[in-house]
């Protein structure tokens, strides 16, 4: 039974294919696959949405939105109706093609990162070899779609937005890999399904998940901070900074195009935490052995989620960084930091079992953290504020 | 008649043999004096000059009683000293002087009567402003000749013969303002030069055969046994041997010195110079060097004669002599000057001693030689104090009637020229010229000589008498106020007069001492002497031509003294040979036209041949170079160059080409590239597929 | 006309595709565009050599063309770098312009 | 020859042409991240897996946005003024066409030779990332190492020559 719920979707995704022609089941079941992939992840981007508004409202001691529906529940469909109706308004000056790519470029790769993901057992739309660095090429294509946006929109503060961006994305991609290179370097292969198998046993009923030795739990962290900012999310999101430049890189965006990019973002914020989970929460492999009875893709889900709210919590209590804190940040101590987590997980690979590893790679993790933050993060004296006018 | 010297061992060299060179140096280094004193300085000259031949006197007088003592006790005195001079590898070049009986007359003849001549030129250069200068050649010249008599080697010889030479040069040059007297010294000098060439010819060959120049050294001198007979086994060319080549080699440097026939040219024009010189030079001394000469190299002369026979070399030495003895004789009775008839009788009685070496042997000639020295000095003293007198007047034809005015001089001149004659009996000529007349009797060539030497011996009386009547006899034709000379001057004419007669009796027959001294043989007083077969038959056929000559010439000339003008009273009887011995024979004018003819066309010759010829070659090769020299810019400028500039201008344009490909724009090098790729691959194909 | 040729008619295609943009355009970034491309062309060569080679297993081809993408990416940013410090100096990234080495 | 091929071979000349033609830098450099694309998949469809991502991760990722960057601050989004071709474009053209008749000429000319397309489709193992992995760390360790030390020279010879001059222009 337990595995009938669990493996629901596969059998019910075999058992519609069957009624096609034998050549034409295989692309029928990826088809669908990509159906249901496309539908539930827009849904589950609602239900972001809406917990993101009411979150960021409690945190900020007010009600979020609580006129759509009983306590705002159709807000979602409120915002999907307005964006859909809203005119679609694209500059005169703008490069019409490139504005018009963007935001399709933009879901498109995102949606692409899924096919790779783990969501269940045995459901990961393309089982590849090389699953998580398809998942990092796809992602740095986001990029791209980022910048035509800003250019194409000619606008001065989209373009300033949209360098930003980019700049912040390119920077924040290499610490996203390298935190994620640890897990691949322990379980020696580059497939999500290998390393969440690899994190499905269960001693004593607590979860071999590798978030549980040092290095997995640094890793882990970094892979967050280095997601935050993949996503421009939190206070790494200079692009939109609402203060200064308006709405970033889709300023003259509107209608169904802004609905796009949202739609984008979140999507990208759900790829990005469904890459941790497989890599650092098991994937979908239980808390613990005992709950081994719920299926696999709800686990998958809840820890999406979970991540979701860690975001909207984030978000909501730190302030903005400022671009050259976020650039020294980046190249100054969460990459080191990652380098150094290699180095410790190599080190934790061959001393053997005991608790001598536990405390060596532990310490050396939380000695290197503090002398960097201790040395790097120190905070510069202001110096006069120089001025530089524009050539 | 002539015995051999035989040659006694030398005694370790005494200590006036070993100091022997003292004379010559003493004479030389007061030359060198005189030579540094002023002009004004005329007293200290004469006294320098008269005081170092008085010590060169001194010496020479000791010289000779020691060689007299050496004789006296029986052995013949010759003492060397000899030294090497230089030496150069194995060979080395030795000079010495020797002492024997020879050079020790000589000397003391030379001293006493240089002395002589420097006390009478002291008065009769007393006018003369370069009075210093003409006692430092009068010094060197006799320091020369002093030289020459004391010289063991015959190259020590050669050189102070050089020296006289060229003392007689300056002497005979000394009123060089005088063209003529310059000209006759040059005369002088060249025509000497001529004899010298030979001499010097025969000294070289000398010492190329025998190794050595001295003529005595203990055995290996080369007037030696030892030499001498290496020297005959030699064969010379047409005939001769070594030996009479050599001899005859240096017979000719003593013709050039003494004067002999085909070199006595320089000798009259000589009397250009002051009397004095004539004197010393043309009278005693240098003349008397060749003869000297001679008799020094007698040994190697006579070597190879068969004893009383005699050898080519002396045969030629005689005929020589005895021709210039007639041929100057014949001259000098046509002459008008006093002191060119004095020269050309010099000349002639020169001949007589040449030829009484040739046939007579050592002693013969060197008696006459002495004898000659002393009254021929007398009568050119003699003319010279006339011509003082006469205010120098020096033609015989403007003079005349001097007996009254110059009473000793004419005295004097008058015992001179009765020796010169050879007045029988009591004077010195006498019997040294009879002594020459003997051998010439024996000669065994042939009787020419001896007939020429008589026939001589008539024209000298004659020319004497000749001279003696237009001077002093007759009426006075020149100028009025004839005055006596000085004391200075007469007292050296008395001194010698009363030589001129004494010095007969050393060389009488019967008391042959001159003879046994030079041959160092006992000699002892014989009237025996005289009865020689022929030789009283000799002296009166002397006698009888002396007096025919004497006879002549007073009944021609005698207290005639004809008008300055007039023709010669011989001129009148036969005027053309008259002209012909006037104008000496022509013997200048044919040398004119030979000798000198011949060298200026040669010389003509030469300096065509230098300028065209090796000029010639000279602007050829210069040519030839200058032509390479052209070639050679010529490549260089346009083919090295050339080419050089040319490649430099091709390299230059293609740089210019090249250069523009490097515009600088990235892509024309793409393009170029990817043009050469899509080239290079079809010729890789192309090929390949071929 | 077997695959390998095809693949390698594009591969030619594309290379000269580039040359002609590396050659012709005179702004220096779509030189270094051109020059990518080219240096695309030639991976896409090495692998189809890889592919159809007789010896697939050895990966040389594929190892060949992974090293030569990460050294293009390495020139690309060196090459950008020097065309950005170019038009700081020069204001210009015309290419024609920058004949500053001229011969 | 599968269509798949000529749709992939199409898209990326068709990106390639692009890039090179268009007369906006902006389009150009979008084009350029086609023909990549283009490529990437043609890589795929070579059954270079790896290769393929590694290609999207590297140029559709990192060069493109590069070149994006470099358009960007060296202000020449603007359409440019005068004509787009350097001087005298024609030498160019005709240098590449030259180029591709010749390698085309080459390559049809070997065509037989080439190993025949048949045997091989089912000769290729799956190359995973692991046989990909040992290569490098066994026989390649070396190119590996050259590199990664290229590659650190490269950065920092780029950050150095973009850098911005601190005392002013020097």
């Amino acid at each position: 039974m337990i595995e009938k719920a669990d493996q629901i979707f596969v059998l019910l995704g075999h058992w519609l294919v069957s009624f096609l022609p034998l050549w034409l089941q295989a692309p029928a079941l990826v088809l669908l696959g990509v159906v249901c992939i496309i539908v539930t992840f827009p849904a589950l981007f609602a239900i972001t949405v809406l917990l993101e508004r009411k979150g960021l409202g409690r945190m900020q001691n007010r009600y979020g939105p609580n006129r759509v529906g009983p306590y705002g529940i159709f807000q979602p469909v409120a915002d999907g109706i307005k964006s859909l109706t809203k005119e679609d308004i694209v500059p005169f000056s703008a490069d019409a093609v490139v504005h018009f790519l963007a935001p399709v470029f933009l879901v498109v790769v995102v949606f692409m990162g899924y096919a790779v993901l783990p969501i269940g057992r045995n459901m990961t739309l393309v089982n590849m070899d090389a699953g998580i660095l398809f998942f990092f090429a796809i992602g740095a294509s986001t990029e791209l779609s980022v910048f035509m946006a800003g250019w194409s929109s000619r606008n001065k503060y989209s373009l300033l937005g949209a360098m930003r961006a980019v700049a912040q994305m390119i920077s924040y991609e290499v610490p996203l890999l390298m935190s994620s290179l640890v897990v691949v370097m322990m379980t020696g292969s580059l497939s999500p399904n290998r390393i969440v198998d690899a994190q499905n046993q269960y001693t004593f009923g607590l979860p071999h998940w590798y978030i549980f030795t040092p290095w997995g739990f640094a890793g882990f962290i970094l892979f967050a901070v280095a997601g935050m900012a993949e996503t421009n999310r939190s206070p790494f999101d200079l692009p939109e900074g609402e203060s200064e430049l308006v709405a970033g890189y889709f300023t003259e965006y509107s209608g169904f195009k802004f609905a796009l990019f949202f739609l984008g973002e979140y999507v990208g914020m759900m790829g990005i935490s469904g890459l941790g989970a497989t890599l650092f929460l098991g994937g979908y492999s239980a808390p613990l052995q005992v709950l081994g009875f719920v299926p696999s893709w709800l686990w998958f889900i809840a820890k999406i989620m979970f991540a979701m709210c860690a975001f909207i919590w984030v978000r909501g209590t730190l302030p903005r960084l400022r671009q050259d804190q976020l650039m020294n940040f980046a190249w100054k101590f969460v990459l080191p930091l990652t380098l150094l987590n290699l180095f410790d997980a190599a080190l934790w690979r061959f001393m053997g079992p005991g608790l001598l590893r536990w405390v060596v790679c532990s310490a050396l993790l939380l000695l290197a953290y503090t002398a960097m933050a201790r040395i790097g993060m120190r905070r510069e004296r202001f110096g006069p504020r120089s001025y530089r006018y524009a050539e | 008649m002539q015995e051999t010297i035989s040659i006694a061992p030398q005694l370790a060299a005494s200590a006036i043999a070993r100091n022997l060179w003292l004379i010559p140096a003493v004479p030389i280094v007061a030359s060198g004096v005189i030579a540094f004193l002023k002009q004004p300085k005329r007293k200290t000259a004469s006294a320098l000059a008269i005081g170092s031949l008085a010590f060169s006197l001194l010496l020479a007088l000791i010289a000779f009683v020691h060689v007299l003592g050496g004789w006296a006790n029986g052995q013949a005195v010759r003492e060397t000293a000899n030294f090497t001079w230089f030496q150069s590898g194995a060979s080395h070049v030795d000079l010495g002087w020797v002492l024997d009986p020879l050079s020790a007359v000589m000397l003391v003849m030379v001293t006493f009567v240089g002395l002589l001549i420097f006390i009478y030129s002291t008065g009769y250069m007393a006018h003369d402003e370069n009075y210093t200068r003409f006692f430092c050649f009068l010094s060197l010249f006799a320091g020369a000749m002093l030289g020459v008599v004391i010289a063991n080697s015959l190259l020590l010889l050669f050189m102070c013969w050089e020296l006289v030479g060229l003392t007689s040069y300056l002497l005979i040059g000394f009123w060089y303002f005088k063209p003529s007297a310059a000209a006759a010294a040059k005369k002088a000098f060249l025509t000497t030069r001529v004899g010298d060439v030979f001499f010097l010819l025969g000294i070289v060959w000398l010492f190329g055969q025998t190794g050595t120049l001295l003529f005595y050294n203990s055995g290996t001198g080369s007037m030696e046994q030892a030499a001498l007979t290496g020297l005959l086994a030699q064969p010379a060319a047409w005939g001769f041997t070594a030996a009479s080549a050599i001899g005859l080699l240096i017979f000719a440097g003593a013709a050039g010195k003494s004067g002999q026939f085909p070199l006595h040219v320089w000798l009259p024009d000589a009397m250009e110079g002051p009397t004095p010189v004539s004197a010393l030079i043309h009278a005693a001394t240098m003349v008397a060097a060749g003869v000297y000469l001679i008799a020094r190299v007698y040994p190697l002369m006579q070597a190879g004669a068969l004893t009383g026979g005699t050898t080519t070399a002396l045969t030629v030495v005689t005929w020589v002599g005895a021709f210039t003895a007639l041929f100057a004789a014949c001259i000098a009775v046509a002459q008008n000057d006093i002191k060119r008839i004095l020269a050309y009788s010099t000349v002639s009685q020169l001949g007589y001693m040449m030829a009484g070496l040739g046939m007579g042997g050592v002693a013969v000639g060197m008696f006459h030689l002495i004898t000659h020295a002393f009254f021929k000095a007398l009568l050119f003293m003699g003319a010279g104090s006339v011509i003082h007198g006469c205010h120098e007047e020096q033609d015989i034809r403007h003079m005349g009637g001097l007996k009254s005015d110059m009473p000793v001089t004419f005295l004097t001149y008058a015992v001179g020229m009765l020796a010169l004659c050879g007045f029988p009996l009591v004077f010195s000529g006498f019997w040294s010229k009879d002594g020459i007349l003997e051998a010439a009797q024996h000669f065994s060539v042939s009787k020419v000589p001896f007939y020429m030497l008589v026939f001589g011996a008539l024209l000298t009386a004659f020319y004497m008498t000749r001279q003696v009547s237009y001077v002093f006899f007759g009426m006075n034709r020149g100028a009025k106020n004839a005055h006596e000379s000085p004391k200075s001057m007469t007292t050296p004419l008395a001194i010698l007069a009363f030589f001129a007669i004494a010095l007969g009796a050393i060389g009488t027959p019967a008391w042959p001492w001159f003879r046994g001294f030079l041959e160092s043989r006992a000699v002892s007083f014989a009237w025996g002497g005289f009865n020689e077969p022929g030789l009283l038959a000799l002296m009166l056929t002397s006698t009888v031509v002396v007096f025919l000559g004497l006879g002549l010439g007073w009944g021609l000339y005698g207290g005639k003294s004809p008008a300055p003008e007039a023709p010669d009273v011989l001129e009148s009887a036969m005027p053309l040979p008259w002209a012909w011995l006037r104008d000496r024979l022509y013997v200048d004018e044919f040398y004119a036209v030979t000798v000198i003819a011949f060298y200026s066309w040669w010389a003509r010759v030469a300096d065509w041949l230098d300028r065209r010829v090796w000029g010639g070659i000279v602007s050829l090769v210069a040519f030839v170079f200058g032509l390479w020299a052209t070639l050679n810019r010529f490549l260089d400028a346009n083919v090295v160059d050339g080419t050089f500039d040319k490649g430099c201008e091709e390299l230059y344009t293609g740089g210019g080409l090249l250069a523009r490909i490097q515009s600088g724009r990235v892509q024309t090098y793409l393009r170029l590239l990817a043009l050469a790729v899509v080239v290079l691959t079809i010729l890789l194909f192309w090929s390949g597929r071929v | 006309m077997n695959p390998l040729t095809g693949y390698l008619l594009v591969a030619a295609l594309l290379f000269a595709i580039g040359l002609a943009g590396a050659l012709t355009r005179r702004n220096a970034i779509l030189v270094l565009i051109g020059i990518e491309l080219m240096l695309n062309a030639a991976n896409l060569n090495l692998i189809a050599f890889w592919r159809y080679g007789p010896h697939p297993e050895a990966l040389t081809g594929m190892m060949f063309a992974i090293f030569s993408i990460a050294v293009a990416a390495a020139e690309a940013a060196v090459g950008l770098g020097l065309v950005i410090s170019i038009h700081r100096h020069a204001h210009t990234t015309d290419i024609d312009q920058m004949n500053r080495m001229k011969g | 020859m599968s269509p798949i091929f000529y749709i992939l071979a199409a898209l990326s000349v068709a990106g390639a042409l692009a890039a090179v033609l268009l007369k906006n830098t902006v389009h150009c450099a979008l084009a350029l991240t086609a023909a990549f694309a283009g490529l990437a998949l043609l890589f795929l469809e070579l059954d270079a897996q790896f290769a393929g991502f590694v290609q999207i991760l590297v140029y559709i990722g990192a060069v493109a946005i590069l070149v994006v960057f470099a358009i960007l601050l060296t202000r020449d989004s603007e359409t440019p003024k005068d004509t787009v071709y350097g001087h005298n474009p024609i030498i160019g053209l005709v240098a590449a066409a030259g180029i591709f008749a010749v390698l085309a000429w080459a390559v049809l000319q070997s065509a037989a030779a080439l190993p025949h397309a048949a045997a091989s489709p089912a000769a290729v193992p799956a190359v995973t990332v692991m046989d990909i992995g040992n290569a490098l760390m066994g026989r390649y360790v070396l190119p590996l190492e050259i590199v990664a030390l290229l590659l650190t020279a490269a950065l920092i010879g780029a950050v150095i020559v973009a850098m911005h001059e601190k005392e002013g222009a020097r």
